[in-house]
């Protein structure tokens, strides 16, 4: 398949120079690569100008609330494991309403890839600082300044115990694209942070921004180190991109018997016969 | 008709003690209702088990009755007894005897208990057989009992022992004849007829968060998961618990949730998704008294109106508002067809009364259940990734559902206004065409979910009107008097008002309802303009009883 | 009356614009009423203000208008343009030039815009420019609003140039007598209003969760949150603001939250902890259409009936439900009176309508507002480690709050149900004695809220009924016929519905509600048995338009 | 003041034996010895057997909902940062339901002190898994077996950036009540995870179980050194009782304008001037 087999026919409504743009046509590389057919895929969307993407996507789709894109992806998940479920949502989104959710997500370790959008604000409701805002800098919501601590969204998934974390770059087309094909082929949760410029409200965050910052992981570096990982996670000037973090650990669809050998969906629905439980009931 | 309440301080065990009691007679041909009390927290407090047994159907609780037994003091000190009634308690460890009142027959727990060289947890068996003894009864039936809970061998040997001793103490008799044995019919809990109808149902994904009285729906199908491979998650929250529902709707499974009013609070904003996305789901919501915590254990019926309107603007649900544990076990079966007929929400609501106290009922018959789920698009295997009119208008206003993985069915499950693909869009024009066809489908489930109903003579003086579980005390005040009737609502929305209406008019109506606002009143104002003056309304936390209600009603109303 | 409309595509700037327009006529002596409508994206869509000026007062929008500014192409395709139209517009740059209706006037953007080597934002002043020179206005009284409006001199330098060359462009002229000059009168939308309200009112604490239409409230409060000593908070969510603005006013402050339906749906179980905490709130919710996200930037009154019935179990909560901005003002400075008299929850009800739009008020007068803070008690130093009976009956149902830090004052503020010092219990005396007096509360506050108002002939051949922003409309319509009048809701929650009752009978009554299923017809009937048959109702997510509706009424009732 | 000073004359009806009572104790202690009037503290509850701590506390307190506990926390100490704020809730209440807002609280560094009751387990609803339970173990819930990876609260405190961090245990009431003094005395946000048998519901996680298990951090630990920080935390055979971790931040109160000079108690309610502002809107 082809990327442009991808689009769904809708024109974009980002904002010229997005770093959504670059996420889309990276989105739709990925799995043109993988050559994933788009009815096997359900694409989930939180509220934002990041959740959007859905609506641009030739596939399944779920625009759930603000928010909640964890627990309907896990829904979908367990009911057909089959599926490619790959999330998009804003920073606001995963790591500020969501950020319980989040965490239990990666605890279940799901074959899920998330993208997060991270535009360092709110970027569909026009300005607001947003968790990851660093300290003193004015939105609308903050017109004196940022005084919460920014949020190191990577680093809290690896304290939560995430099986796949990196990092992308909406500059750095390519390269994203090879790290979400290497998301949605992780099996288990990855958790793709992607520096997305918002050329509207997240200004201070912009392509020089990041340009100046980022750099590659080299080839040679071991995702299975977590000492490295961690390191890398807190570095403070630069900004690594690449797959940071990378571990094996069984999914909990593998652990659940009830779909081991076929998915629910498989198993279709049928009436069930209780009279034998009903004998204990006597 | 017996009534017997046992008495004593939480984590004694009480609650599975009344339960086997229950079951006892129930084994023996009576039928039964098992009525438990019992506070917020793990020790200690004060519990309580009260059972009532008749050859006659028995619905509800009574304020008075006939035996207590005194596990410790506690019970006697928080029970009002009187001289009319028998006392089983353990004379010597009773501190105040002045408590003692009634007929007191002593049983000697702390005797016994030594003598056997065992815990406080045997004082269940010692009453058991005790009671056993007090109603001429089979001890052989008691000991099968025993020997089906107490797998464990030697707890089955401690507990055989202490109902021995038990049964060794009494030598009182109270005339009660034992009619045919039965093995046939069942005694359970509301929240087992739920999960029964759910797995019936095929019911196989479950997401909700424990909160009482609904975790044992939790309880009961995680029990079961792996034989009816059911997928069943305990959540970080409840708005985790609805979207994994709805997520899982969506890809195709028959998905459930169950909570109660505070949990059911922060599932509001997943209800309008499920709403708009139209992801079927079914909602058990079993209510208790609040606002916010409030009382945990107890009971009310204060959540109606809270269940008709929640979540912004305004959309089409089900609210189903069973009376029974057959009607718990049928309506939670149809529950799962009509969300996926009309790809709405539908409630259960019960509450905590009916939830957690036992009744006896037939088995149900599943025979003549069909699973109906709806318009659900095969696929075209020719244009596997072209877009599908999922929100277009098939019939009765409901559109086709295509399941994910679904060749040519794709389409974008939205919680926003959307066309017929799903994508988003704001346009007035499609707005009201996709709000009308969501609100067409009243129309049709008005007449596939049940109807108010008139239970006992047509033309009594004064008709009662009522809805939940308030039917299982009127199902027992029709076994006394024939002046009073009731009309019962099994569903509150959507319904054919212009029918109800007919069926209220010119009676002598009187509300009845476990709240304080008398909610149904409101409902069937707003729909029908009729007001019903009189209304007998209780809120502290407990459920009417029987025979305080029927005072009641004729005071008010005769 | 002028109505013209600006429009173009999201991102240009066109809401500053309309603003801009809006003060200067009304700097000219104009009432003006601006309406904007704009898409839930950035950049692109299409966004359009419509203002309506006269020398009489002006409330609404209306359907036909005189005027358009077409900023691009996008407001030609997406506006009917009729042939009594005149348009403003770049006839070059316009693809299709069929579509070019009405008396066109030519406004060459491309060429000025490339000439001033400018970009495209400065077309609004370009726009503004030709208008003025169109209505044979003074351009100094523009020039001076584009001095206040670009502080950055550079920015002013390129508007006031573009303005000159719009104003350079136009040769036609309007008649349009200017009549006195205004300085005296503000302009300002619904959340602005709201805000002012509420900094009046001594709030203190605000937390929330930007959300439209609710959020411009956020961006006031924080922009003026040194100068008063306000603490905002952006919160992580909805449920994290609404908690800690309960744990503020439980410590004392004066809070507010402010949210729109779906963001609400995450606080109704916080909304009952206030309720049982009697502690005071005043929660700001602007609806929009839903379900779930539905149409993020467009209007609707669509979550009444939730509003009422929110949360688990029952309780009081005030329900306001403003139609104008001075009611939202004086409303919202007197619901935090409300809350701290009576310890509850109280609503400002708005939408995006009302919220956003914007109005020609006399400044607020507040010489003759009072805050009134209820019961606090003062604290007794001999004992500081007391407790105290926080929530035993002082009057009217309400008890003594206590601040923490007060010495004899402790108390445990509960979300269970509790004694009066706030301790657990689940005694059913006490649950009723607790309730009793916390809806006892109802009969004095309906003294205290607003009641429902007639405007216009009080004999007019119909009335209709409606609440919150739908009375901008009908006093619209109550300038053109006296065959109309209306019965206004400014608070639906709790009312003297007697009185009610007897205001709206033996009328020719029609109820006019921007939703679909005429929620305060429902609310009447529930309360009076009283059901309005006739409905105007719309939910298309725009208000109604002064002109569509006034058609609709003598359609439907004259 | 002496610990009985600080009973409120309710009896605790926690289980016999339960963990609970020994953080009551320390509680008690603490204050007592810190010497802070009941007046002046506020006891933050959620809902569980750890919540009920507040009814057996002389000092105001407010019993919030399941999860609720950091914002309500919040509310009232940056309306009157002179109380002591001192919250107990459970593993269930504040690492389950409260996780997004106990991160964003950590963000936050307000001077309140948040003792999570750790029973691996939810003790009020009679015996379900809660997020720290480890895997394999049967509940009510998981009669399976849980398949969910535990949570580690202490590491993802660390990452979301909390200033201190320190495990208390039961079985230790001395040094339970020295670390909980500690907490109350660092001026931020204070994470205590405290293990907290259950000896009803969480018998896996009992006396025996920690007492072979727990050691006190030695007295020359330097709670400021990261690295050495999260070796504690990530102990997997021992476990190190005591401060973990312990930086210096400004406080949010510290940082806002609006409440240098004077609480906002103190500041009272004005009717305010608007006319000024009104000149704006002309
Ligand atoms: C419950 C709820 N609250 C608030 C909103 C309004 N809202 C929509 S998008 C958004 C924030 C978007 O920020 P982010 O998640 O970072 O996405 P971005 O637009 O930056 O991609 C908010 C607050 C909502 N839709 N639902
Ligand atoms: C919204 C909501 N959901 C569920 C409950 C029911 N509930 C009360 S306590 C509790 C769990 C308690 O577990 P934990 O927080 O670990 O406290 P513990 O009892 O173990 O101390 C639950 C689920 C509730 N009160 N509110
Ligand atoms: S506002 Fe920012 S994030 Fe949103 S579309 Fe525009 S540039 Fe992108
Ligand atoms: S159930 Fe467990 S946590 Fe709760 S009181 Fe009993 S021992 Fe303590
Ligand atoms: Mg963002
Ligand atoms: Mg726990």
């Amino acid at each position: 398949m082809k990327s442009v087999d991808f689009n769904s026919g809708k024109i974009p409504n980002w904002c010229p120079g997005c770093g959504n743009f670059a996420i889309w046509n990276a989105i739709k590389g990925a799995i043109a690569e993988l050559d994933i057919n788009g009815k096997d895929i359900v694409n989930i969307s939180g509220i934002g100008c990041s959740g959007k993407m859905l609506n641009y996507l030739r596939t399944y789709g779920f625009h759930t609330l603000h928010g909640r894109t964890m627990p309907v992806a896990t829904g979908v998940k367990l009911t057909n494991h089959k599926l490619t479920v790959i999330v998009n949502g804003g920073d606001g989104d995963g790591y500020g309403m969501g950020m319980g959710h989040f965490i239990h997500a990666i605890r279940r370790n799901l074959n899920i890839t998330y993208l997060i959008h991270n535009n360092h604000v709110y970027g569909l409701t026009t300005g607001q600082a947003s968790p990851t805002t660093d300290k003193g800098l004015k939105s609308k919501s903050t017109p004196h300044g940022v005084i919460d601590e920014p949020l190191n969204g990577l680093f809290v998934s690896l304290s939560a115990g995430a099986t796949f974390i990196a990092r992308g770059y909406s500059g750095d087309l390519e390269h994203l694209k090879s790290i979400i094909k290497a998301g949605i082929m992780h099996n288990g949760f990855s958790h793709i942070e992607i520096l997305q410029p918002c050329v509207t409200f997240g200004k201070h965050y912009g392509y020089e921004y990041y340009d100046e910052r980022v750099y590659r992981i080299a080839d040679d570096y071991d995702p299975g180190n977590f000492e490295e990982a961690l390191k890398l996670i807190r570095e403070k000037d630069k900004i690594a991109l690449g797959i940071i973090y990378k571990v094996d650990r069984p999914t909990q669809e593998e652990q659940l018997p009830q779909i081991k050998n076929k998915t629910l969906i498989d198993q279709g629905i049928v009436k069930r016969d209780i009279s034998a439980m009903l004998k204990s009931f006597a | 008709m017996l009534k017997i309440k046992i008495g004593g301080p939480a984590g004694l065990g009480i609650m599975s003690t009344g339960l086997m009691l229950s079951k006892l007679f129930k084994r023996l041909g009576y039928t039964v209702h098992g009525y438990p009390e019992y506070p917020s927290l793990i020790r200690g407090g004060y519990n309580n088990y009260l059972i009532i047994a008749d050859t006659n159907e028995v619905y509800a609780p009574y304020k008075k009755y006939d035996i207590l037994v005194a596990l410790t003091d506690v019970a006697i000190t928080n029970e009002k007894i009187d001289e009319g009634m028998i006392l089983l308690a353990d004379i010597e460890s009773t501190k105040d005897k002045t408590n003692l009142k009634g007929k007191v027959l002593d049983l000697p727990f702390k005797k016994i208990l030594s003598k056997l060289e065992v815990n406080e947890i045997a004082k269940n068996s010692i009453a058991l057989g005790a009671l056993i003894k007090l109603f001429n009864l089979d001890f052989d039936c008691l000991d099968e009992m025993l020997k089906e809970n107490y797998s464990n061998e030697k707890l089955y040997k401690i507990n055989h022992q202490a109902a021995i001793e038990g049964y060794n103490t009494i030598q009182e008799r109270i005339n009660f004849s034992v009619s045919k044995k039965d093995t046939e019919r069942i005694v359970l809990s509301g929240n087992e007829a739920i999960s029964l109808g759910a797995i019936t149902a095929g019911v196989n994904f479950f997401a909700t968060y424990p909160m009482t009285p609904a975790s044992s729906i939790l309880h009961f199908l995680a029990e079961h998961e792996k034989s009816f491979n059911i997928i069943t998650k305990h959540t970080e929250d409840e708005i985790s618990a609805i979207n994994m529902a709805i997520g899982a709707s969506y890809a195709g499974a028959r998905s459930m949730v169950a909570t109660s009013g505070g949990g059911f609070s922060l599932m509001v904003e997943g209800l309008g998704l499920a709403a708009i996305a139209e992801t079927p789901i079914v909602i058990v919501e079993s209510q208790r008294p609040g606002p916010a915590t409030g009382m945990p254990t107890w009971t009310e019926q204060g959540d109606l109106k809270f269940v008709l309107n929640a979540s912004q603007d305004e959309f089409v649900r089900v609210v189903l508002t069973p009376g029974d544990v057959e009607e718990l076990f049928y309506f939670t079966f149809e529950a799962f067809n009509l969300a996926e007929k009309y790809h709405i929400p539908v409630f259960i609501l019960s509450d905590k009364f009916l939830s957690e106290s036992h009744f006896t009922t037939k088995p149900f018959k599943t025979d003549h259940l069909q699973i109906d789920r709806g318009l659900i698009f095969g696929g075209d295997p020719e244009k596997p990734m072209e877009f599908f009119p999922r929100y277009k208008e098939v019939e009765k206003g409901v559109g086709m559902r295509t399941i994910p993985g679904t060749p040519g069915g794709l389409y974008k499950a939205p919680g926003n206004e959307h066309d017929e693909y799903g994508f988003v869009t704001d346009n007035a024009e499609n707005r009201v065409i996709q709000q009308k066809r969501r609100f067409k489908k009243i129309n049709y489930i008005t007449n596939d979910i049940p109807h108010p109903k008139l239970y006992g003579k047509i033309d009594a003086e004064i008709t009662v009107v009522c809805w939940g579980s308030v039917k299982m005390q009127m199902m027992e005040i029709l076994k006394i008097t024939d002046r009073i009737n009731f009309i019962h609502f099994p569903a509150i929305y959507p319904l054919d008002w212009s029918k109800v209406k007919t069926m209220l008019e010119n009676r002598n109506l009187i509300i009845v309802e476990n709240n304080m606002t008398a909610q149904l009143k409101s409902v069937i104002a707003e729909n029908t303009g009729l007001i019903i003056e009189k209304t007998i309304l209780k809120y502290d936390g407990r459920p009417f009883f029987a025979d305080e209600l029927y005072e009641k009603i004729t005071g008010e109303a005769l």
